[in-house]
């Protein structure tokens, strides 16, 4: 007995999942199936496509076409599925690691084709998976089992990234404003083109603990308080929004997608004959 | 003028017409010398038949769209050369275990690394069995000929569907870009193989069960209204993952049996000359036209001598050459590298004839009469 | 979709890991741990806000339809 | 033509003459001989000095490769000097006018023509220099009928440029009838 | 015999280079040269690395410490000389398709590090070692043997991919402006970090060729009316802009550098010792 | 109270603190259970000796650090498992035909693709020989004790100084994960080899001449002032890439020579109980554990079993095996995977002994008591 | 203790089991014994329940995995059902107060103490409840030496919790007195 | 470094590859392709600008100091 977003829309045998207590991660995957929910797709044109990671074992629990690949490949994957069966609505679930590290190029290439894929990047500053090492979005100073001296890496802004690589719909929100997440998917799933949506997460267990950076709790009270929504600060200083981050709509344009100007190639033969 | 339906063909576009009639639909590729015709045909011919080329960022997302695409139900395939090979190994695992028919074709070249890039090699043989990690299947097919080409290429499709599991076509540069005559065959002339889906209406449908009789789980498409899961972690009848040691025994075990299991269904080899053979020289894909060359000329010569071409390189023709091995005096293995299908051999004769090597690591193909002089040095 | 005032506050315990996430910001302070699980400590309080579902990482907390009930 | 015959095209990147040896090998097998058509490249796709290579028999062509060419055509000096050796007892040397034959070839014969000259002057176009020389090697060693020849040309060369490869092609002819 | 800078810049006994008569290549490899003559550099201190393709060929004519290594990954190998040799100036020649489609990830990541390393891009719009076919910088619409049906993907624009990812120091020069070249390089390898120089080159054996682009001379031309030196193009219209691109410096800014910032955690145990 | 100066360590710690001791001075690497505890030790030892450690964005980025580093003189490694090393595989051969001495740890995890990445296996050996695509020399080394993680690490840099080659640690999670006591050896105890240099004021150095009576040509490091050339194309003397097929064929020969004529140098084993053996268990790494408790219960049960353990993988053993094989009735080849180094042991032994094989591929280790009944039905 | 001795502690991810093995296994070396520790992980380097193996011996240890395990700690439920078949005849099953022992168990001997509890309410940090454990499990089976262990101890906790854990271990020596 | 004027405009045949960039960017027309290599046909109009040697690809056509000669 569940309700009927869990029961329509996940794996219900399979549930509970297998992140820790208090992990971002199950929030933020509740608010794609919302999304999916409020958009009312059918749940077998949807293929939701993953890579390595804690966070990449979300598609395992959801109820659809699902894809768990190789670590950092989710993109790639999701390129050949869309390519082949443009109908399908094609969502990739992917972490910071795996999207940004060693996924890193796929994201900018599907991003500059403008392929409709909406990729969500669950942000957890760390890697979960295999044990708190730093990824390229642990802040600078932060520590990780990779960094016991403080990272000196600088993160990435992985919307920004995506942006100049092309992506045309990119957005941000965290774990503690999950409605804005369903909103910001939604919005992304019905951009014709590439979509980055980053979900802020919390790694209690690793990012959490070895930043001392308190309960699940206090990470989700420190989202509430540092967020910003793009259209608030349109309004603050430079000032006020010193040691802020940016959520909400952070970028939406129209492109042509990249299935469609595929499409146009092969209609053209179609007339020929 | 045009006195037959003959054309004169590269081997890597008789590889490309072979995708085209076994029913690939999909290319997903980065271009690597001396395998790029193969995506440049591709991407020229499959828009016309409704199909996709896609030219990705790397090798690596090239093998990872082509595994995407075949998951949606389509005949997907991918082509590249040694380093790209070597990239896509991570990839081909993945398919061995999440069971996902495709096609790599790997045109070989000399290396390693990026050695002499437009010379031609078969230093790819063994990688093509152990280049990923972990215990997987492998099945693997060499052409000689422009001719070959086409059809092995037909073949990879209908094993890689018959099987639910990645197949390789190990071309060679020689047979890559060496152009031939070829009679491409009527399509209903071919026999083509379509992977088993599930009913439409199959409300039980588990992804990884082998139904009774089967060999392999029936596939259904992504799209189609089966909704699964599927992973390259150890994972259940219905593709969710497992820690259990039962089922990961039970799965990693039928992946390799299935191939196993029908060694007999998937060898092909060609003997020549072999009745009466005191020598055999044992040669594959482009090198095998050297040592044919070579006994005919010692035939003539009188000598008996015969050749065995592995047409499947992976699974390799145990049981055939374990079998002939035992009637004769000496195999000289003719490969295009430092010694590596010899291995097999040695491994499989057991001691029962003496095995010889010619193999080339300079970037040269071997010449008939080189292999003529072992044979005379043999017999 | 049935009204929110038809809605039930349900915990599904076997599922909760105890984050306390929920408690933390419900507005009403209907929740509370105990023994590492959730527990509806003041239902009057409870506005049906949906709040606690919306955070809850593992669905165990969430506004049911009364028809839930009957399963 | 009874025999196997090993042909070797060389001259530089641009010349066509890889396209030469389609064509010859198309020609033979519009014959219903056997052809194979091989070349070497230099560093990965590009450049340099070109080398196409052909071999047209009656028989089954196991060996893909020319071994001792019965003709060896080079249009530029740095190919000749780099090919050269590897002709035949008994075969042929054709070079372009603008080639210096080197001193002690073994080929069987040497003959010089102005295949890259009769390009540009006569037909005004350098680049159909491959098309003369293929007609100039038929009409030297009858390897394919005239018909299949011609046929293979116009299947090959871009639409538009048929009349004017039909000329290259008869200028070919021309120079290469035996004087 | 050969004039004073390719004398004591160049394997002299290896030239000529293997690239086609009037590729843009071996004009920016000169340009390159003349930076570091201009700035005096210890050539026994200078690394030269580069990956695959006609471009990567450039190092092994350059009389330095040079490392041709494999498609796409110079800036990755080049991390492991600068990080464990932070003495030596470690410049990356790489060409379009080395540096953002194979190598893309590196490059971001390089970036994202700002690690002092200078890597200049020969972009030709096209990969020119195998023959054509269309690269993330071939401009949509244009042909390459793998686009023959005009490229539906949308070019990257690499030195804004590379500020986006972190780069502190970008710019833009063509064949044609080949002094420019040669100050932004001078500019980029005395910035301390990562900085990222696009030489737009020209391939007319298959991107000219093939797209009808006429000869070499004519893309210099092209270049010479279409470049707009940023310097410029900030006191003209967006209509006067239309259809040019920018040269020049693109983004100068400082921040920590990479291996400095790791040599401060080396000094910390120093001074504990 | 501490009466010895024995520390409690697991297989991954024991490789750092052997890594260091050899002079480990750069770590360029990805995180991947079950290696993970490398990285980590790594980036908490390096600086505190003035070396490098970096988390680069893949495993393929590693693998080019780590090179990259070596070749500025200093000692370098990357670790990973599995899915990584399948990921390394192309610069591994770049790191080959360069002679880039460093080293690569595998800790072997169940494959293929992620399997059950937590759990053991030995299904990499071959990989480790054919995991790149051409053919290259390899060394690899299989540690069965966290003792020998330690000695054995400080042998791969040894070797990959000495014959300038990437040298594989193929440790497995047995090893890799457990905690056992070791005395970590005073460095003065420790042979260490460090490359042979070029003379400072060496005008004519030639980066890839081998000088008289040496077996690889001298290394100079970037930076030292040898300004020279280094490519994965096939390179002459002076490193730079050449098309010519004699030096070709010289360079690809020398590199695979090198092993090859010092096998003796290079190849180690462990021998147990093997004097009066009829039967002999052969096995490796963490399996060898299972297969000698095996062997003295067998001998306690009078049994005449002994065993056989291949320090080094790869080159083969080749020569005792053989030699062995002749006296002996059966061998037991005991690995944790579907069948790999057994095919190697039955090429070697030529049909002079039964081989029989124990294999698991369902995540768990091989028990003594397998190998013990094993034992019993073979004898 | 004589003959070698394979120990298996379980509970869930956060209890500090391994930790816990580790410091029983250190104990064992500075006693001069030989001493091999081992875990279990979950999915990649990941929790849930957790299982921490020790095996002392005088003797070599070649095999490093408990095959029966003489003594099996279970501080949850979860834990106990899962591993409880795998404990030996003569075994003992030591499980904390808060688990309910299965029926049917085969283990030689079962002891229940309030492990758990004295580690929250005793000595007020629940992080301490493995440092309890293994003071029980020394106190009764008289694995390691008094001195190694509390030296063990003192090894490997965080610097600033070494009295914590010092009257946890002696806690645990309590609990650990057959009753 | 040598004064502008004493440096003299020289040409390496056997490096250039008739690529004709040096000819169309002089500023002065000194320069023309013969049989596809570059050859000086004005030295008169040559200002030593220094731009065939700039954009010169193959380091063919250059400004080279007297010394040079002398090689
Ligand atoms: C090729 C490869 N390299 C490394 C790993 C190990 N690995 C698994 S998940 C992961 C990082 C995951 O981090 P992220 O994507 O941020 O996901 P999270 O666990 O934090 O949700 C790594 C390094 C792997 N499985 N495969
Ligand atoms: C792993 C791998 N994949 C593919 C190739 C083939 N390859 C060599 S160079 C190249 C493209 C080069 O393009 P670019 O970097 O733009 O250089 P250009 O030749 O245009 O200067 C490719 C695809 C290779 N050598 N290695
Ligand atoms: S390790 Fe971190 S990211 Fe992974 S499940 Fe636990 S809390 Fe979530
Ligand atoms: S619905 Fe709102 S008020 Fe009621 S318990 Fe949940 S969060 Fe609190
Ligand atoms: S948020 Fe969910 S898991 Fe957390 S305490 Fe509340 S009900 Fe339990
Ligand atoms: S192919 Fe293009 S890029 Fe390569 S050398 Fe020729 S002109 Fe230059
Ligand atoms: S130096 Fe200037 S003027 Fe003289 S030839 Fe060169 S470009 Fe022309
Ligand atoms: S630019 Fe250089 S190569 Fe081109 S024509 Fe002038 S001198 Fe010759
Ligand atoms: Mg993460
Ligand atoms: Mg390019």
């Amino acid at each position: 007995m569940t309700n009927a977003l869990v029961e329509n829309y996940f794996r219900v045998d399979k549930l509970p999942h297998i992140w820790c207590p208090g992990c971002g991660h199950g929030i933020l995957m509740r608010s794609i199936a919302k999304a999916i929910e409020n958009l009312g797709l059918d749940k077998d044109k949807v293929c939701i496509v993953s890579g390595i990671g804690c966070s990449s074992r979300a598609p395992g629990y959801m109820d659809f076409n699902t894809l768990h690949t190789t670590h950092g490949r989710a993109l790639a994957f999701a390129t050949g599925v869309k390519m082949a069966r443009p109908e399908l609505e094609v969502i990739v679930i992917t972490g910071d690691g795996d999207a940004s590290a060693i996924g890193g190029n796929h994201l900018i290439h599907a991003a500059r084709r403008n392929i409709n894929i909406t990729t969500i990047v669950f942000n957890n500053n760390i890697y979960g998976m295999t044990g708190g090492q730093y990824s390229p979005a642990t802040p600078t100073g932060d520590l990780g089992t990779t960094a016991p001296y403080g990272n000196i890496d600088r993160p990435f802004d992985i919307p920004k990234l995506a942006a100049a690589a092309g992506a045309t719909y990119v957005g941000r929100a965290t774990a503690y404003h999950a409605n804005l997440l369903t909103k910001l998917v939604e919005n992304g799933i019905q951009n014709k083109g590439f979509s980055l949506i980053e979900g802020l997460s919390v790694c209690p267990t690793y990012y959490g603990r070895k930043n001392k950076k308190g309960t699940v709790v206090d990470i989700m009270k420190w989202q509430k308080e540092t967020a910003v929504d793009t259209k608030v600060a349109a309004k603050l200083s430079p000032e006020q929004l010193e040691g802020k981050f940016l959520i909400g709509e952070l970028k939406n344009e129209a492109e042509p997608e990249y299935t469609e100007e595929y499409q146009k190639i092969i209609d053209r033969f179609v007339k020929e004959r | 003028m045009k006195k037959n339906n003959i054309k004169l063909m590269q081997g890597n576009e008789a590889c490309v017409e072979g995708a085209l009639a076994a029913g690939m639909r999909f290319y997903g590729g980065y271009p690597i010398t001396p395998s790029t015709e193969i995506a440049e045909g591709s991407a020229q011919k499959l828009p016309k038949v409704g199909g996709k080329f896609i030219q990705m960022e790397d090798e690596i997302a090239g093998m990872a769209a082509t595994i995407g695409a075949a998951l949606t139900g389509v005949k997907a395939m991918t082509a590249t050369s040694g380093p790209g090979f070597s990239l896509k190994q991570e990839n081909i695992g993945y398919a061995a275990i999440a069971e996902i028919p495709c096609v790599i074709v790997n045109v070989q070249r000399h290396g390693p690394s990026t050695g002499l890039p437009t010379s031609p090699s078969q230093g790819d043989v063994m990688q093509a069995k152990w280049g990923t990690h972990g215990d997987h299947p492998v099945i693997a097919i060499s052409p000689s000929s422009v001719k070959e080409a086409f059809d092995l290429t037909v073949r990879c499709f209908n094993l890689a569907e018959k099987y639910r599991t990645p197949v390789i076509l190990l071309l060679d540069e020689i047979v890559g870009h060496m152009r031939e005559g070829i009679a491409i065959p009527d399509p209903s002339e071919l026999e083509i193989i379509d992977r088993k889906k599930p009913s439409k209406d199959d409300k039980n449908y588990l992804a990884y069960k082998v139904e009774e009789g089967e060999i392999v789980p029936a596939m259904a498409g992504f799209g189609d209204g089966h909704r699964y899961h599927v992973t390259g972690l150890v994972h259940d009848e219905s593709g969710f993952p497992t820690n259990s040691n039962e089922i990961a025994d039970v799965l990693c075990t039928r992946i390799m049996k299935k191939v196993e299991d029908h060694v007999d269904d998937i060898v092909a080899y060609e003997e020549f000359h072999m009745e009466d053979a005191e020598v055999v020289v044992l040669s594959y894909g482009g090198t095998a036209r050297s040592a044919k060359s070579a006994v005919k000329k010692a035939r003539e010569k009188g000598l008996k001598v015969g050749m065995f071409r592995p047409i499947t390189i992976w699974p390799f023709p145990e049981k055939q050459v374990k079998e002939f091995a035992k009637n004769v005096k000496g195999i000289i293995v003719a490969e295009l590298n430092y010694g590596q299908l010899v291995l097999e051999v040695e491994r499989v004769v057991k001691g029962s004839a003496d095995i010889f090597h010619i193999g080339k690591v300079d970037g040269e193909i071997i010449t008939p009469n080189e292999i003529l002089s072992k044979i005379e040095e043999v017999i | 979709m049935a009204n929110q005032n038809e809605k039930k506050l349900i915990v599904k315990k076997s599922w909760c890991k105890g984050c306390g996430i929920c408690v933390e910001f419900c507005p009403k302070n209907v929740l509370a741990l105990n023994h590492e699980k959730v527990e509806i400590i003041d239902i009057e309080k409870c506005i049906k806000c949906g709040l606690c579902e919306l955070r809850c990482p593992d669905f165990a907390i969430y506004l049911g339809g009364m028809e839930d009930e009957e399963k | 033509m009874s025999k196997q015959m090993e042909l070797r095209l060389t001259g530089s990147g641009g010349q066509g003459l890889i396209l030469g040896g389609i064509i010859l090998a198309e020609a033979a097998i519009m014959d219903g001989k056997n052809a194979i058509q091989s070349q070497s490249y230099g560093p990965e796709a590009r450049g340099g000095a070109s080398k196409a290579e052909v071999i047209i028999s009656n028989e089954e062509i196991d060996f893909p490769k020319v071994q001792t060419a019965d003709l060896l055509l080079s249009l530029t000096q740095v190919a000749c000097d780099k090919y050269v050796d590897l002709i035949g007892q008994e075969g042929l040397l054709l070079v372009d006018s603008s080639v210096t034959v080197p001193e002690n070839t073994n080929a069987g014969e040497v003959i010089q023509i102005p295949i890259l000259e009769t390009a540009s002057e006569v037909i005004g176009k350098p680049m159909v220099a491959n098309i003369i020389a293929i007609g100039a090697i038929n009409a030297l060693l009858n390897i394919v009928s005239k018909e299949s020849l011609e046929a293979a040309v116009l299947n090959r060369v871009p639409k538009g440029t048929e009349e004017l490869n039909k000329s290259a092609l008869a200028e070919g002819y021309k120079l290469g009838v035996r004087r």
